[in-house]
């Protein structure tokens, strides 16, 4: 599977309630329903690893113990037409899905090297009860 | 009633949320249509509808959708979604996998080169692109990194390369 | 008018619910008020056709009896400036809008060849009553 | 600091109600809570400046009266990799925030040159309570 990326849950803008707790990489839903489900990746290179990436991907993923295997809920996939110098790419998703109760919520990445994870406001990741 | 949580259910079962109880898991192909209540009334499984599947036992509500082949940019079926198994996907004839990372789920197919002129030292698979030797064949003359046949060349166009290459040919030809 | 995506409403991820309903390519909405809608699109390309697009976009639009033409409601346009090998461009929109009882939402993409319909978490599309 | 982008709050699909109010380019929070913020900003040129722009950002910020400086909250930056005929680039961000009363919303931009304010569609921001 792809990495899983790691977040912040109480410092700056960070926070969790009404039970959405986060652990172990993922957020962990308290009650069944209909959840409106976002993450934005910032993606930048290059970096020193000799190989420059084509492809960029960030994916949500739910895990459930109803089932052994990850689900993907949300993908977003961009190739990169950046020559050698700097570059930068976010990647925004968000939409409605079902949940139920003790589901874990995650963001997988392509590569965790290329993630910018020096501003809080760059990559972020939530989810809030309809 | 001890407190089952979702930890504890014995092997071959799920902890159901709603019914609060350790349900049997639907087996693959299905999903759980209706929750057991009792040990007496256990899960009632469907099959999943066509168009989606479960390759694992489970106790969702819901099968996947099944993903699709993207014919359009040259993909090819090798094996249709069943109840069990989500579409394979691989390449026309003739085009190769071109990965977009690894482990290589998204990839687009890329025409095979054809080698003109060259013998080919590999031919195109289903993962990689046509292997082309390196030096031209016989009756091909090299031109930048191209092979061109010596029969199209003629007297004025025919370099150094084109001579020693085609040259004997033509003095035989013409002889 | 450009043309229009058709969707899954109930297979694998895709629902509907509280009488939001899906019927000739658009949903309908039961009720007014202020909705959130989304939508993302991948495209992606090459493909058969020869011309090679230089942009691609997508359109969330409302149609509605009391207007005789459709209202462009959210726009995400985007210029590609990869090369001639594959390429992945998503474009995700969401936005509040105040929305009738009978309206009806819709998506339109600059050309329906280059949507990626092959995996459902790549292209979605949704509503919630705020 | 960036420049401020100035939004259209009545005309089209522009509304604030709630008593969510828009003053000197600001959303201004009438209640504490949490909110979903979003703004999407198309991005557009070449224009007639001389300089090529090597990338864009958008950048929600919130200014408060109980602290002297602005706070980013989320966002979005592009490296521009298109040639020098016409491009567009969108910027969509979005996500939950915790707002107090009295709390000003405001959508910076890396340079209000290249920012297409032509359709309403196309260049947009919001905020909703949760």
């Amino acid at each position: 599977h792809l990495p899983i990326l790691q977040w912040e849950d109480k410092r700056g803008l960070a926070f969790t309630k009404n039970n959405l707790s986060y652990s172990s990489n993922a957020l962990v839903i308290p009650v069944s329903g209909d959840y409106y489900v976002y993450a934005q990746v910032t993606f930048r290179g290059p970096i020193e690893s000799s190989t420059k990436p084509n492809s960029v991907t960030e994916i949500i993923t739910k895990v459930t113990d109803s089932y052994p295997e990850p689900t993907q809920l949300l993908t977003g996939t961009k190739t990169l037409s950046e020559n050698s110098n700097g570059w930068f790419q976010p990647i925004y998703l968000g939409a409605v899905v079902s949940l139920e109760v003790g589901d874990k919520l995650m963001v997988n990445v392509s590569d965790i090297k290329l993630v910018d994870y020096t501003k809080e406001h760059k990559t972020f990741f939530g989810a809030f009860l309809l | 009633q001890r407190n089952v949580t979702s930890s504890s259910c014995p092997a071959g079962t799920n902890w159901v949320e709603t019914v609060h109880h350790c349900c049997s898991q639907c087996p693959a192909g299905t999903f759980l249509s209706e929750p057991c209540t009792s040990p007496e009334n256990d899960s009632v499984c469907l099959p999943c509808p066509a168009g989606t599947f479960r390759t694992q036992p489970n106790t969702l509500r819901k099968c996947q959708a099944c993903y699709e082949c993207d014919q359009q940019a040259f993909q090819s079926v090798l094996s249709n979604c069943s109840a069990t198994s989500n579409v394979v996907c691989g390449c026309e004839p003739g085009y190769f996998r071109s990965c977009f990372g690894k482990p290589c789920t998204e990839f687009s197919c890329k025409k095979c080169q054809p080698c003109t002129g060259r013998l080919i030292q590999r031919p195109c698979s289903e993962t990689e692109d046509t292997l082309c030797n390196s030096s031209c064949k016989p009756d091909f003359y090299r031109e930048g990194d191209e092979c061109r046949p010596c029969h199209t060349s003629t007297l004025d166009t025919c370099g150094k390369e084109c001579q020693q290459v085609c040259g004997s040919n033509n003095d035989q030809g013409s002889g």
